[in-house]
């Protein structure tokens, strides 16, 4: 059931505090209270300083729009743009709202255009998102119409800034956001270029869906080692994340609210684990064997110690390498209790026909459907189930106490600690005087 | 995938189409009851030894995009989904429910029939309504074996372009 | 989808802000605030103020209940109401709320009944909305029920007052409403007359839709002719609204609340037009033939200058006259984002069993599926998805600048200029002082 | 059209009933195939020459209120229709999927043949969850011309009373 | 009943099960007809002197629970029901449809024939749209009498786990 | 349609006042204010003060977790929580929340469990809710993991107060509830030991339904016996309860805020009514009759006076017993405008098959279908109806007027008057000065 559908609601009004209402607690690195998750205001907030800050934020491919004239909707936080790329070959991004009643001009997922026509008055819109014409602007035998001091230079679509690298575009509203390279920083541009090397990409598809979950949720969810050597079987008997492989995860040394989780897969098919650690481990089980081994078929096609990185960049883009199956996804945050995902796999135009077989067949480890997604999704559904409905009001991140971002060791918490104190800056969020 | 979701006219008798809706008719209660039973273990007993199977969006199918939330290539990994879904795999319990509309025969060939069904699924979560989960047409390509009828290629193409959370059993 | 069953919500708090943070842009003649469509503050105030405040609110035909004990639910505003024709033929309306405990009694759309019981303790209420009887009010036996004191005067519904014109229903919440003519202003009663002289109408039948806008936007497409000859391929083709032919677009008097758009087709099927004209219609296309041409024919049946007439009476009525279909549409408000429309097609009670054919022919133009109606449904819908979903916040309308209420020119947005200062005024909302 | 909504028992022995169905059925998956592909510009390809299609509320047809949504008098108003929604009327796209119940036989008299059969009508908007958009009874009156049946007359009766936003494409 | 709800093959040919499914769907239609008219009163005539019928929930049926939220033991019961519907209970009035799958024929042991038929019933209240009201399965057993099948037992059993408001209708 | 679903929302802002406007009428015994229904603030109080205050809440029976590691979910208020017998035969209540990251973690209806283990990071608890194991907790190889000072102890589950008496449960949040005997008070707990005298109990089933009413008119429908004698035909028809026959309506003697209906059928079918009676009551019909009069058999297998006794027990549960038909109906509160309500059936473990197939049969009164039930349901969605859309905002309860608390009379809403003043009292709602 959609959240909007829900048809047993919030336990009460304390999980939706106003602004002035959260504080966090004193020690404020080892829990996280639920108002983060649940609070409408913490929301709105959340839009303006963070979806609408000095954030690069994640809009599409550029292999989604190759030719002049290519178009597809898209979304910058809740905020519904239009990604376009003009005759120039420069890509546009602007807000499909019409300068002149507000109608969400363009209706269609993607296509290719000339210019965009808002349907309710027809004023025209070149592929930069300026106004470019409106039907009789000088009236009708010169009665009625537009002002003479009337410029459509002054009622354009609402723009945005535009970055790109090696192909995939990003957007912003600030003009204060650094440039993109130094926005991300050395290292999560290093893993970037992994699967974003310059070369072609091929789309090979899409899908979404909501998850009934706060978006932060989900960064956090690719920042906790923790949960994947625990929760995924697949990742567990078959070595694609189990204690004493080699692994990291990563936040960015700046602010740590980008990050990656990374690992290098042994060529074995099934995991080798210590005794003691498969005592730990409920979702290790001997026997689950595959009958197609095929599935776990891994193709170095990178010069990367990972065989697989699933990659956070704030606020809103995940990149998927998991072997030879890759995507990027879309957070767009859909007020606290909701958030929807757009996935975009690809591949590469080089590929052969069995190449593409192989991305599509190991895709089945992600998704909503995935073996590995199938389980996060659900997961995540039931850490916002258990927010709204209790009476308490607190979450607990102990793990490796003390360690802030980058860890190499499974059992940490420490990146989630980053991004909060990151968080809690940008949003200006008080903490909590320590009892005395 | 996009010229079969354009609409084309069956080349078939419609005696002949008749006859073969009622085998076919046969086919997908026995497919449904056995999911809608929540035993995903005999969902590949379905599948011909080289069958392909795949849950993709109309959005993808007409993109010619050849992704799929669910992808399978051979009865292999048809049961290694089965398997996994029953045994290994954590999601919260529920019902499903499928609800067919009438078969659409296409065309036959040889042994080879193929067809377009519709469908609503339904999923009931516990304690919950029942809710439209997917709704879409099945496109399909049996092949016969003996008495039966087996799948040589189901194709779920469905409508719906927003996933309520995660599907979490085959359609 | 409906609205309440949105699965993407609002973009954020910033469309939704309190009365005191709702002050109209400087320039307030030439811009609309988004807020006026999308706080959920100035729809509460809006339901006070307009809809229970010194309007007539269309409420029903009066040949929806020709016989004594007739009756239909219906909505002011937002509010239910129950409309009946008592045994003396007058006709009353009263809220669909029982005095006692506040069950909505009246469950069927449409009836005839000798009285009104409340299913849960039957209280029962007589045709004109007073309480009539209360079962055991004198107890068992004398013990229990009503104190002596209790008088059934004293614990009737809430009654409105009621006006009618020519089969036309009215209702109201207050006491100072002027009397129905002064309120409709002349020229409003005027062409009102013309499809309701007083001759018996004949209901053809329902429709109702739920639109995702907000109900102000209805008025406001019935006040802007600009779009009328750019959206509607079935105008311009038909010659229906055309740049060149006769037509007005007019506003009250009084108060510039209710008018009409009012156009009178050629005789020719297919319009002409001015090829200066054609390049700036992309709905006009040469190519737009009928097979059966029936569907245009006009019967001169009314003494008007206007073969066609959209009339908007404030604040909740639409009647309908394009060539020989007729309806009115009532407007019931439901949020500030959502607004539901009942339609009820009508002729005369003397129809040929042709004519009333004829008209449901043509009305294939009107409804939610009509060649018109469906274009202006999605149009509304799109608007308020535009300003729901947007970062940027305000509306345009320059056309014709400096001039407010009726034009004779079609590229002009004065009609809607006057409706918003008018309901500056009725709303109390303040308007920004002009930078220095 | 009141009446019509009325329970009646068939007149129709049930082996002859079993085979009209069949017949019947597989027209409905031609009609509803074309239009769930958005194939508009075929849809009057189902109708006579002298037929007629209304779609209206259950609530119309039980005050036998003549009014229809879509409303049309003989084949060329159905084209004019098809053309218009396919060419000239502006609207968003979207996905229909037409899930038909049990159709159900009530009379043959000669060549024409009535019957009933239930619909769900799913829309899908660009990025949405599927939605019952309408639901409702095909009233149908068929004749043969040849191999094929045809429309004489089909009122497609909605119970849903109030239709989110419009209905862009025919039922 | 749990054992019912567990997936078993069916023990008829493909071929009988075929004429089956046509005489049952016969009777599908015109039960559904009757319920979908508000003809309550003529519930009672699609069921045999000694029948039973209930209507429960999946959840209920896996636990093995016998309640039913209509629970009646012969005819006289199902005539009872459809009175008190029909003439002294008090609830809101409504449109009710029900829409059916295809039915799966279980079993045919001389007189009598099981089988098991998805469906949805929709329900719209006045002014109102349509609502999924429940989803789930009719599990049936038929006896023959003369050229009709009866109902000798009907368990309706729903996978929706919480109901909106209220059940008026029979489904 | 659920409630959260609705297409046609509320009126206006005025249904849902914040708590500072929150202010009875002066005559407050005689009046109830529609806010009490429809405002937010109004709800949110309550799961504070009462369903989380010094209040004992139903959660299960005994006999649904007869053996160790049996387990159910369930609700105190609007607050997730599991049913457990442990090891030891005691029964524990805890919320449904896990003390790490917040997920509901117990997923399953029912079912039989040695631990209940979160999915998220498989922190386990035992089956009295107390973290029992933290996967990897001292790390990998002495690496990341908890501190050291990390005490399980402190990261148990929430878990409440539990008591039961005759194999019915209780949970109260709070420390202060009183032992639930003296909470119940003496008449209740009598009333209550007819069906848990301590015999056996089989469970029948279940139901659920969400009834788009508050949680309190739930309550006052059973303390109603007015409508009891005017909206069921069945009561009356069948001489379950008329004007007549032995009755009362009782209101707990300490706080009047638990209560029963009780009534004693006497041994005909049909009643006998006085004619005089018969006219008040619409619902009475000489031509209800039964063909299948088994029905209507009482099997008298309790010592007292009443055949039926409905019995409320503040805040949440029911206890139903009419003729042989027993259950209990857990209210869970949603919001201000919905509720729903858990039905659970029962009868005893010794009961032959054909008693349980009598209760089964009788159980066609009951529920969402019943023959009584239905109509409860109804009448209780038309009133939340009438609130929500009308422009007035009063309820009146004037019968028996001067009256509180227990009565012998059926024309008497003294039992509702009783259970305001308590409530004014817990909410701490202020009474408006009487008008000088
Ligand atoms: S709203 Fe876009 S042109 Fe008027
Ligand atoms: S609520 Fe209407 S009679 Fe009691
Ligand atoms: S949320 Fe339960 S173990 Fe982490
Ligand atoms: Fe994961
Ligand atoms: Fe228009
Ligand atoms: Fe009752």
């Amino acid at each position: 059931m959609y959240q909007s559908q829900a048809v047993i609601g919030i336990t009460n009004a304390r999980k939706n505090p106003p602004l002035e209402q959260c504080v966090w607690p004193a020690d404020a690195m080892n829990n996280i209270p639920d108002w983060v998750y649940t609070s409408q205001a913490i929301y709105d907030q959340e839009i303006e300083r963070i979806f609408r800050g000095d954030t690069w934020n994640f809009v599409a491919l550029e292999a989604e729009i190759p030719n002049p004239g290519d178009y597809k909707r898209g979304y910058v936080g809740a905020t519904a743009v239009v990604i376009v790329r003009a005759e120039d070959h420069t890509i546009s991004v602007f807000e499909n709202r019409c300068a002149h009643r507000g109608a969400e001009f363009c209706r269609a997922s993607q296509g290719n255009t000339k210019e965009f026509v808002c349907p309710y008055h027809q004023w025209s819109y070149d592929l930069k998102g300026n106004l470019q014409g409106v039907p009789f602007k000088r009236g009708i035998n010169k009665v009625g119409g537009m002002p003479a001091d009337f410029k459509n230079a002054d009622h354009g679509t609402r723009q945005l800034r535009v970055a790109t690298r090696n192909g995939v575009v990003f957007a912003t509203y600030s003009d204060k956001t650094p440039p993109l390279e130094e926005y991300m920083t050395q290292e999560i541009v290093e893993e970037f270029d992994v699967p974003f090397s310059g070369k072609k990409l091929k789309i090979l598809g899409y899908c979404r869906n909501e998850l009934p979950c706060n978006w932060k949720m989900y960064h956090e969810n690719l920042k906790d080692p923790y949960h994947a050597t625990l929760l995924h079987s697949f990742l567990v008997v078959f070595g694609l994340l189990v204690p004493g492989i080699k692994s990291i995860v990563f936040a960015d040394k700046a602010h740590g609210r980008h990050g990656f989780m990374a690992s290098a897969k042994p060529d074995e098919i099934y995991a080798t684990v210590a005794d003691d650690d498969k005592a730990q481990m409920r979702s290790f089980s001997d026997n689950l064997r595959l009958r197609d081994e095929r599935f776990l078929d891994y193709v170095r096609e990178f010069k990367s110690p990972w065989s697989a990185n699933m990659m956070t960049m704030w606020p809103n883009l995940i990149v998927q390498r998991q072997m030879n199956t890759m995507g990027v996804r879309q957070i767009i945050p859909n007020g606290p209790n909701s958030m929807v995902m757009q996935w975009t796999m690809f591949g590469y135009e080089d590929d052969t026909p069995e190449m593409t077989r192989h991305r599509l067949r190991q895709g089945n480890l992600m998704g909503p459907a995935g073996f590995l997604g199938l389980e996060d999704n659900e997961a995540l559904k039931f850490v916002q189930e258990g927010l709204r409905n209790s009476s308490t009001d607190n979450n607990v991140v102990k793990l490796d106490a003390g360690h802030q971002g980058t860890a190499r060791n499974l059992i940490s918490e420490s990146c989630i600690r980053s991004l909060y104190q990151y968080y809690r800056d940008v949003m200006d969020i008080r903490v909590a005087e320590k009892a005395a | 995938m996009k010229d079969r979701l354009a609409y084309a006219k069956t080349t078939i008798s419609p005696r002949r189409a008749a006859e073969l809706r009622a085998e076919i008719e046969s086919f997908h209660v026995e497919y449904c009851a056995a999911l809608d039973a929540n035993d995903v273990e005999r969902w590949p007993d379905f599948f011909s030894q080289e069958a392909t199977y795949r849950v993709t969006s109309r959005q993808n199918a007409l993109l010619n995009m050849p992704v799929g939330l669910i992808y399978c290539e051979g009865l292999d990994m048809i049961i290694d989904r089965a398997l996994a879904v029953a045994h290994s795999q954590m999601f919260a319990p529920r019902h499903m429910l499928h609800v067919l509309g009438i078969a659409r025969v296409l065309q036959e060939t040889g042994n080879t029939i193929s067809s377009q069904t519709p469908f609503i699924l339904m999923q009931t979560l516990v304690e919950g309504p029942s809710t439209v989960h997917l709704a879409g047409v099945y496109h399909d390509r049996f092949v016969r074996e003996g008495e039966r009828l087996l799948l040589a290629s189901r194709e779920v193409i469905h409508d719906t372009e927003i996933l309520d959370t995660a599907l979490a059993y085959p359609v």
